[in-house]
């Protein structure tokens, strides 16, 4: 399955994958992060019932400092 | 000075320096700075992230009663900005949005057309919107027109520490337009900040400054007594200048026979 | 920043901003300011007096704390600033003493060489000598060299509130120069005084723009402010400005897909 | 007897008159002036002693606000 | 400087120097201006007429070599903009017109958003479009792209001489747009037009500081010849300046035996 | 402007921009200058010659026309700058003379006191004066009283090209003393002599901003025609600025039907 | 008739009205206005033509000097 | 003989040498150069009838670019 993580493609050999597994896949926590899959915001607690279809196009986003 | 405090949709800002938390070496540092300058409001920009490196949160590090702004550094257009606003809220970050619509590359200028179809839109969704905009009164009035909450004018380029450049355009700004105003990027010193308050600015917003200073908490320190300063200056009245002098002591029959 | 307190003289001068007191409707109006200004030192001028009307004495209202300093105001050459100076230390206001020799009547700008000759002989006398003077380097040298307490360039014509108008010659005096330097007269706001101590002068003299306040007492807190904002500024190290901008936000990577 | 005082002509009709007396006529206090006879300066404790002569000329000051 | 000549819409500007015809006391002295000053494009308003009091036409007295540019004054949105622009094309009056929309009367500053869409209208219908307006890189950029022949930023206010006020982002518009930059409004004093062109502006655009004068045909000529110095200037590079002192004398081995 | 000749020592100096010989590459390129700038004045050094290497005269390259006056660089004292001066006028260079007495390495800034004492020396020696000296309004009334010709106060250090760092003061001495002023070193740009000739200088002394160019013929033809735009729009009367606006168009009653 | 002039309202007691004669009567010339019938630009060569109608709006607009 | 000129010391091996022949002997031209012997200034028609003297101390001085 291709999916477009924060604007580059990837491979995900799972045929089924939650946005929960995801995320804790790449050791981030929902505090943490909000996620948009295909310019839609997902609250973390719909996370485990979302999974990834092929080309979903995912952002993963996080606060830095800013001025 | 406490019946001076600064109300903007609904919250009551104690400090009219307002900090930014772009450069600092590290979150702590950028706490300290945030509580020696009693900052009032402070700004965090979003990004993507791909793994879990930094595993701490910069809004866990900002200090309560310090208000959030978050800005939407980045977007090149109305359309991003709204996006990245309805990010923002989404992860909990409220509603408070300072608008960075940015196309030009060398001087960071901002969009004043993208800026205000942005503000435009987050006003009628519900955010506290802070537009930073290129001083142009007519671009002001309709950012106010339309609901800003205040309008941010550039001193001079972001990160460019040159003052207040733009000092001409924004005393007109302050006359003519109801809304606050709020000088945004380009000041160096505290004596640039205490200008924009004596001329009657809101507040003023700091970043680099402060954050590339050689000590950047007595340096934040600094700019939040210049505020007071030229804030309490301003309520004072200005003293106005003449073109000669008027004594201040008395200068006459003094010691001269002839007199 | 206790350990940054000026010492002039043996004494230890705890804040940096100087008040005249000049131009007060009243002696509890100039007691008020010089409490709110927390003002290091003051300056006091004599006058020819007939009858005793006014029968109490202006010193009696300097706090505690607040060093006198004499002016030699009416003195227009060297002998008469000398004469005054003697007549103060004799009358038990102390060897504080600053030279204002004055010939020049529409501008009321100082006269270097009648300074120069009465701060030579007033040293030697053993007054600690403050001179007002015009900023130039060859005779501020030379006034530091015969052992001035600190050498005090005009920053605009005094009364004028002009601000720091000789800020090229007086930042070469302070680069070039041992003794303290202390902007006097001209500044009308808290920012000009804020300029001056960024600068790395080591200390201003304000009377005019606070005595004519609609708020006195407020404005003197605002010139102290500021003056403490410009000191730890210039302790701490000013920004260096550059000409084109500098990002304090992420710009790069978000939300452009092309990225 | 004619004195100069603070820089103007004065008649003083009493043949015998100490600086302590002449203070003391203006209502003015030692504590608040500092007087000057033939540029000579005079500690308030010699008023008593010092007695005017015709041509003297005396100066009588005060502090006052300055900058 | 023969090659130096200024081309716009295909037509060859020799002066650089643009005057407008406003506040004259009569149609002979604006005429000995514009002869004095070699202008080389004047500007000219359009009024409504009642009666035919004043029979002579001002276009009679326009030098003939000096290009006419009609502005739209008066004009509060684009489409006035735009009728005022087809009136005047109609009236025989050419093609070339400023863009002046003003929805401010304070200040009299430009609407930029009317501005711009005023500007995409009439080079759409084959004018030749020189807007007023605030300066701001974003909206210049837009007018340069949609075929403006010039972007004419204001120095300060119309008619109060001010001079430059805006320097800063002239600066960056001049370095930022190739469409040629022309400082319009503002300009007191003929070093404020020498500034303007050493800057780098294609030329710059007076009347009031001109029609006002007490001597108007040789505060025009002066103008002019400052607009040459400053271009002069420009095209030969300007000298950069250094903080310390660089000797223009042999300063050593002279009359001193030690040497 | 024929009537307008400034006449100094019974000189009549048709151009008032003058122009020194420092730092050129050649004498043929000075020469070009001094020619293309119609230089009225010119400065010219001494230095000791150990051998006869450059067999040509500098003094053979000077345009007749163009008046010489020697300047007394590397002179420390006020003794050197006379013993210079005699050695010149020895040479058969006439007695014009520009004192420079210089104790400070760093910023080059003159001495005033030793300046004063060359000054009243050489006058009475019969030489035609000119002191360069640092601004200040008690020395400048003492050079003009002991017969300087001029009085030459800095505009900033020599070499740096900072453009009229001291506005304030020179514009005091121009207004109170009769003698002619004349700005001396640190303009960089036409502009800045544009702005000193607009205050009423009587001329500026130019050297290294057109020395260093990378064009000093063209450069120094602008510093000329700017120097006459200055002159010429001081002559006509400066235009006052305003803070707000003055409309310089009609703006009433039109395509508003409302009107 | 009415008809509106230069934004005012104007009452022509005239039938029939020509633009040409319209402009003479207030003693201007051709060479130096251009003439707006409702919103329409009216080259002079076309004035005789142009006779008004009631409601016209007109306007009259010569050059002046601006900046 | 020992002589300073232009403020160093130089030996000179001849007994008698005029003024002339030290400037001539430098490849310096009247017209270009100026000389002070001992603080006075000699016009160059006295050249030849001056000679050097044991510890005279000369100046040659010629003119140069300066501000």
């Amino acid at each position: 399955m291709k999916v477009r993580i924060n604007g580059s493609d990837e491979i995900i050999s799972e045929k089924l994958i939650t946005l929960q597994q995801l995320i804790k896949d790449r050791g981030l926590s929902p505090k943490q992060v909000v996620v948009e899959v295909n310019l839609q915001i997902i609250p973390w607690e719909q996370w485990p019932q979302i999974t990834l279809q092929d080309k979903d196009s995912i952002e993963i986003i996080s606060f830095v400092g800013g001025g | 000075m406490k019946e001076d405090s600064l109300e903007i949709g609904g919250v009551k800002i104690n400090c009219r320096l307002f900090v930014g938390t772009g450069k600092f070496p590290s979150h702590q540092m950028m706490q300290e700075v945030l509580l020696a300058a009693e900052a009032g409001v402070t700004t965090v920009a979003l990004r993507r992230v791909d793994s879990g490196a930094k595993a701490d949160n910069i809004l866990d590090y900002i200090p309560s009663g310090c208000k959030v702004m978050i800005n939407t550094s980045g977007a090149r257009t109305a359309d991003e900005a709204v996006r990245i606003a309805r990010l923002a809220r989404a992860a909990g970050a409220g509603n408070w949005i300072k608008i960075e619509v940015i196309a030009d590359n060398r001087y960071l200028l901002p969009d004043n057309l993208e800026t205000l179809k942005a503000t435009e839109t987050l006003v009628k969704e519900g955010f506290v919107v802070f537009p930073y905009m290129s001083p142009d009164l007519s671009v002001a009035r309709r950012l106010a027109e339309c609901g800003a909450a205040a309008v941010m004018p550039l001193g001079a380029p972001i990160g460019s520490n040159r003052g207040l450049k733009t000092k001409e355009l924004v005393a007109i700004m302050i006359r003519e337009i109801k809304a606050p105003i709020i000088v945004d990027a380009g000041l160096g010193k505290p004596s640039d900040a205490c200008v924009c308050m004596e001329m009657g600015c809101a507040a003023v917003l700091v970043n680099t400054a402060i954050a590339v200073s050689r000590n950047p908490v007595d340096y934040a320190r600094a700019f939040s007594q210049a505020v007071q300063a030229g804030r309490l200056a301003y309520l004072s009245g200005l003293a106005e200048s003449v073109d000669e002098a008027r004594a201040s002591s008395p200068l006459t029959g003094f010691l001269h026979n002839e007199d």
